[in-house]
């Protein structure tokens, strides 16, 4: 089984609203040596092992659902799982 | 004119603009399933608002998948009308047919209510029965609602007199208070406020009448 | 882990766990079975004979409540109720309270129990048209209430928002004793287009039940019992069975339904949505119904996870799943008609005649017992009652208040979080979807108009606890009147309730008194007004460490209007028109918000309802509207007549000018069966001839923002923007 | 400065609706091998670097604000970045 995960963030260049928010509510806690959070997705995708394109498939399936290239960018790694 | 309702799993605005065309404007209309892969004999393919595929990922990023999305495509480029509300906005911006992208709300929470709109462009197939600068009373009601595009896409919309819709007060954080704006050719219009929600006196406000009014009978020359 | 076996059970005395007694069990092993009941049929057992499936200790006192009149179509016993609203429609409503699940997963169980409700109305074939909730949480004063507020806020929006119904009313309140026990009820309205429904039974030898939606986890596996036990501090932290909704399937299921039931209704006898007990209650019941028997086979049932026993299975509360029963030879028609939704559908038994319930998992027979025994063989408790000793204790307290200021009174009192607008929670409600919403939440009633005709239903949901409190009798009386007066001012006709009873421990004398006394309260009401009580539901074990809530009925009524040109509103409209208060007003002080806000508790008696005066102004009020001569209506409840007087100048930022004899703390208080009222000038003397007696003229609305009061013993002036600032500003200020 | 890395996944007894939406799109876009989807959060926390108690507050800041602990469990990574 081929385990890949994949991390979406929001570009920087667009507002993160829920990381401020979040921010905020850390502060709010008490914890004020916070400087900084951003939110995104995570998602964890299971593939057959003997999978062969899966890299080159993997990144179409990100460009084209998991993330919008217009706001925001995408990261993966591929392990070996069970 | 014979206008196609797409209606997506999840849809929920789909009767509500099915009516606003029917009983508002008096045109023919049909509902097309998201898995029909032509929309030979429409004039136009209009959007629905709603939740397509429960809003999951990305509102508006699973639709984009559907066998109907080709024809939608297709009418586009044809210049033949596309229009997108709400979640059909948020489908046009996915599909790229529209620039930008719709996100959460910068206050982050759901927000319903009618708010003040300023048509911003007149001169398209979908404003032409409203005064320049008309300020209309539209219902919203959305979660990822707030525009956003880069400063090079803004220049652009502005330059192309794109933006056809703006906030009086921006309620959602948008861009430049933008509600709506059209492709290049203005063939395409997404917004996010619901016109087919302002159609009736009894329902708060009629002003969204004028824009599928507009459709039927443009009373202007559309800019080239 | 393997399961225990039946001695176990017994010795161990495991069902003690599951809420079953130990008399309870000795009756299912020796009298109904004659024989110890295994694993699977004990669970089945403590789930359909706890409170929240059987209502074994408040039957007794739900037979007390009128369930007839010439509209009802079906009352108690069925998903919901429905009401005949002539031209061949009807309309079908119930409430549902989520208030276990909403305590401890506020999101989900907020969620869940909107989903749930609306299931109730599409699987009596209704079409959902609108969604209402009546929620009531501790003060707004740390960080986890507030937390607690806007998870269950957004659980509701985001159920109902996704699935595309408008959330078109409701209400919220805050008050120390929901602080760990939050009550979160739902309701939802239906409409029938044809007086024709499905029941919800499972009948005729060799018909195939069928499963439709979505798959079954281990979700919420005895979220019944638990609905049906108290909260402590330790107990609270081991749950973690949490239903999860997904209203994406929902949304489709929904209209599967609807679409079924509409087109084909030959290829279906019987729909029900799997709720609380998930598969046993609703094939249980269906079958009990019919008079059937029952056979499961468990292999077939749609599995999220891997490994599920049957008992699992059977307890699973997994949500957006129904069960359908249908004749072999649609059986093909009605996989393929869900399939085209995307929906899962499968035959997971056939029925029997012979009244048995059988289930099979793994080809064995893991329950073999008499269907019967799980929902009509419940022992119903009559339990004892005893009047609360402060209702004895404090009989002849009058509270007064004391109001050194007018001025700062009123200012205070509109920023009590009872009083004050609560836009900040409702406008995350989507209340306009399928554009048919003529009354937005913030009036009286919301207004649903039903598309292609005149006609239009008003809903409200209303639960003032506090009177139910000092006298649960009243207190219940005064529940459906000013749910009355809500739907009246809105230019309806009451037409039925649907109820959600939350109350205390029934095993304790007090509380159950007040369940007791209040219904009555609540039944009395509906007789004078013949609004029939056709659905509902309890909700018993409302506690924390052994303190119970107030009494809270929450009471969900419904009106008609025979045409949306009657839809009336408690906005002030023009300047000049003149206004007036219907009713007499008296020092009605115990159980307001003012005593609230002095004395910081609740204490003496109600005076009696006079429900034919109640009922008189009623009419007239309808008269008045029929007739055309109100240019707004408004119901005065919590804070009297100086909030109502505030509340009706906002929406159009209107002022007014008036002149009363009544005193100062009279303008708060809170005496029963009164509205304010406004009438163009020219209309003055049809409506003072319409009304006769027992109303003052107040003075007139001006277009100046201000509000100008002289009472018997003081003069003020208040500028209205400062008014409004304070009502709408409060509550997001203390969210914060 | 100290970077956290936070995950947030549903637990698996919670249904993942999001998950299993994703996954049939993924199915109708032709990419077949797929087996399993599941979809979480990640976040990206600040920290100023001479934070002392930083994993004790981070294990806090997740149980009370980030993760759901009715529904979800989280794991995390510090790192050192600038
Ligand atoms: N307080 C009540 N007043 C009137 N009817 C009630 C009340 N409580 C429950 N009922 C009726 O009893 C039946 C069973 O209710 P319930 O167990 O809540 O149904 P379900 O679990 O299927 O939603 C329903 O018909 C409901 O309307
Ligand atoms: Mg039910």
């Amino acid at each position: 089984m081929k385990l890949v995960k994949v991390y979406v963030t929001l570009k920087d260049s667009v507002l993160d609203a829920q990381g401020e928010a979040i921010k905020s509510a850390i502060n709010t806690m008490g914890y004020d040596k916070i400087s900084d959070v951003h939110m995104g997705k995570y998602f964890e995708l299971k593939f057959a092992s003997d999978y062969q394109e899966l890299e080159n498939d993997v990144d179409k399936i990100c460009d084209d659902l998991l993330a919008n290239p217009n706001i925001e960018t995408y990261r993966y790694e591929i392990t070996e799982a069970e | 004119m014979k206008l196609a309702v797409v209606n997506f799993p999840g849809s929920n605005c789909d009767m509500d603009l099915f009516y606003a065309i029917r009983d508002g404007i008096k045109q023919a209309v049909e509902l097309v399933d998201y898995r029909a892969t032509s929309l030979k004999g429409f004039d136009g393919v209009l959007i629905p608002g709603g939740f397509s595929y429960g809003d999951y990922l990305r509102s508006g990023a699973i639709a984009v998948h559907a066998p109907i999305v080709k024809e939608i495509i297709r009418f586009a480029n044809e210049g033949k009308i596309v229009l997108g509300i709400c979640n059909g906005f948020q489908i046009l911006t996915e599909l790229g047919l529209l620039p930008g992208a719709l996100i959460q709300n910068e206050k982050s929470r759901f927000i319903c209510e009618t708010v003040d709109l300023e048509v911003e462009n007149n001169q398209t197939i979908f404003t032409s029965h409203y005064q320049p600068k008309e300020v209309i009373k539209v219902p919203v009601a959305h979660g990822e609602g707030r525009y956003y595009c880069d400063e090079a896409t803004l220049q652009e919309l502005k330059e192309n007199r794109q933006i056809i819709f703006k906030y009086k007060e921006n309620i959602n954080g948008s861009v430049d208070q933008i509600a709506g704006i059209a492709n290049k050719e203005k063939n395409v219009l997404g917004m996010m406020p619901h016109p087919e929600r302002a159609i009736e006196e009894i329902l708060g406000s009629d002003d969204g009448l004028k824009l599928f009014q507009s459709l039927i009978n443009p009373e202007v020359k559309v800019n080239d | 882990m393997t399961e225990p076996t039946a001695e176990q059970i017994k010795t161990e005395k495991i069902y003690q766990q599951w809420g079953l007694t130990d008399e309870e069990y000795d009756l299912i092993s020796e009298k109904i079975l004659h024989r110890l009941p295994n694993y699977t049929e004990a669970g089945l057992y403590s789930v359909m004979w706890s409170e929240h499936c059987s209502y074994k200790n408040s039957k007794k006192v739900l037979r007390k409540m009128p369930n007839h009149s010439d509209r009802v179509l079906a009352g108690p016993g069925e998903d919901a109720g429905i009401l005949d609203i002539g031209d061949n429609q009807a309309v079908v409503f119930k409430a549902e309270s989520h208030n276990h699940p909403s305590a401890v997963e506020p999101y989900q169980g907020a969620a869940t129990g909107v989903g749930g409700i609306i299931r109730d109305i599409f699987s009596m074939g209704a079409q959902p048209i609108a969604l209402m909730n009546s929620l009531k949480f501790g003060p707004l004063k740390d960080g986890k209430t507030k937390h607690l507020v806007n998870e269950v806020v957004a659980g509701i929006g985001g159920y109902g928002n996704c699935i595309g119904l408008p959330t078109i009313g409701g209400e919220i309140s805050f008050e120390d004793c929901y602080e760990h026990n939050p009550l979160v009820n739902a309701m939802c309205i239906g409409l029938l287009n044809s007086t024709d429904f499905k029941h919800g039974t499972a009948s005729g030898d060799k018909n195939l039940i069928v499963y439709v939606g979505a798959k079954t986890g281990r979700d919420g596996i005895h979220g019944a019992t638990f609905a049906s036990d108290e909260f402590t501090d330790t107990k609270n932290k081991q749950r973690s069975a949490v239903q999860v909704g997904n209203p994406f399937i929902e949304k489709l299921l929904m209209d599967a339904c609807v679409e079924i039931i509409e087109q084909h209704s030959n290829w279906i006898l019987g729909i029900q949505d799997m709720g609380a007990a998930g598969l046993v209650s609703s094939t249980a019941e269906m079958a009990s119904k019919a008079g059937s028997g029952l056979k499961l086979n468990l292999d077939r049932v749609p599995q999220r996870e891997t490994g599920m026993t049957a008992y699992e299975m059977m307890l699973s509360e997994s949500q957006e799943r129904m069960v359908l029963c249908v004749k072999p030879e649609f059986i093909d028609d009605v996989l393929n008609f869900f399939r085209h939704f995307e929906l899962d559908a499968v035959v997971i038994g056939e029925v029997t005649n012979d009244k048995q319930y059988r289930i099979y998992h793994h080809d064995e027979l893991v329950t073999d017992i008499p269907v019967d025994s799980l929902t009509e063989d419940v022992p119903e408790y009559d339990r004892i009652e005893k009047q609360p000793q402060r209702m004895i204790d404090d009989k002849d307290f009058h509270f007064e208040p004391t109001i050194s200021s007018l001025k700062e009174t009123w200012l205070d009192m509109l920023k009590r979080p009872n009083i004050a607008s609560k836009k900040y929670f409702y406008q995350t409600y989507d209340s306009q979807v399928k554009a048919n919403t003529l009354v937005r939440p913030g009036s009286d009633s919301g207004v649903v108009r039903i598309r292609g005709t005149k006609k239009a239903i008003a809903v409200t949901n209303d639960s003032n606890s506090k009177y139910v409190y000092l006298n649960p009798f009243v207190g219940g009386q005064i529940a459906v009147m000013e749910a009355a007066r809500n739907i009246v001012a809105s230019g309806g006709l009451p037409i039925g309730i649907t109820d959600c009873l939350n109350y205390g421990n029934p095993e304790d004398p007090e509380a159950f008194y007040e369940l007791d006394k209040s219904v009555e309260g609540i039944a009395s009401a509906c007789e004078i007004i013949d609004t029939p009580v056709i659905s509902g539901n309890v909700s018993l074990y409302n506690e924390y460490n052994e303190v119970a809530i107030y009494p809270s009925p929450m009471v969900g009524m419904v009106g008609l209007i025979d045409d949306f040109k009657k839809v009336t509103t408690s906005d002030f409209k023009h300047g000049q028109d003149l206004i007036y208060v219907l009713g007499q007003t008296a020092d009605d002080f115990n159980g307001s918000e003012i005593q609230m806000a002095q004395m910081k508790k609740l204490k003496g008696d109600l005076r009696p309802l006079d429900l034919n005066q109640e009922k008189l102004h009623q009419d007239l009020i309808r008269q008045a509207i029929n007739q055309g001569l109100l240019k707004s209506c408004h119901d005065l409840s919590e804070g009297g007549l100086a909030v109502a007087l505030s509340e009706s100048a906002f929406g159009n930022d209107l002022g007014f000018e008036i002149e009363t004899k009544l005193t100062s703390k009279q303008m708060f208080s809170e005496t029963q069966s009164r509205f304010l009222v406004t009438v163009a000038p020219k209309d003055q003397m049809a409506f003072e001839n319409l009304v006769q007696r027992d109303f003052e003229l107040l003075g007139f609305v001006s277009s100046q923002n201000i509000f100008k009061i002289t009472t018997a013993d003081a003069t003020v002036q208040i500028n209205g923007q400062a008014a409004k600032s304070n009502w709408k500003e409060a509550i997001a200020c203390l969210m914060k």
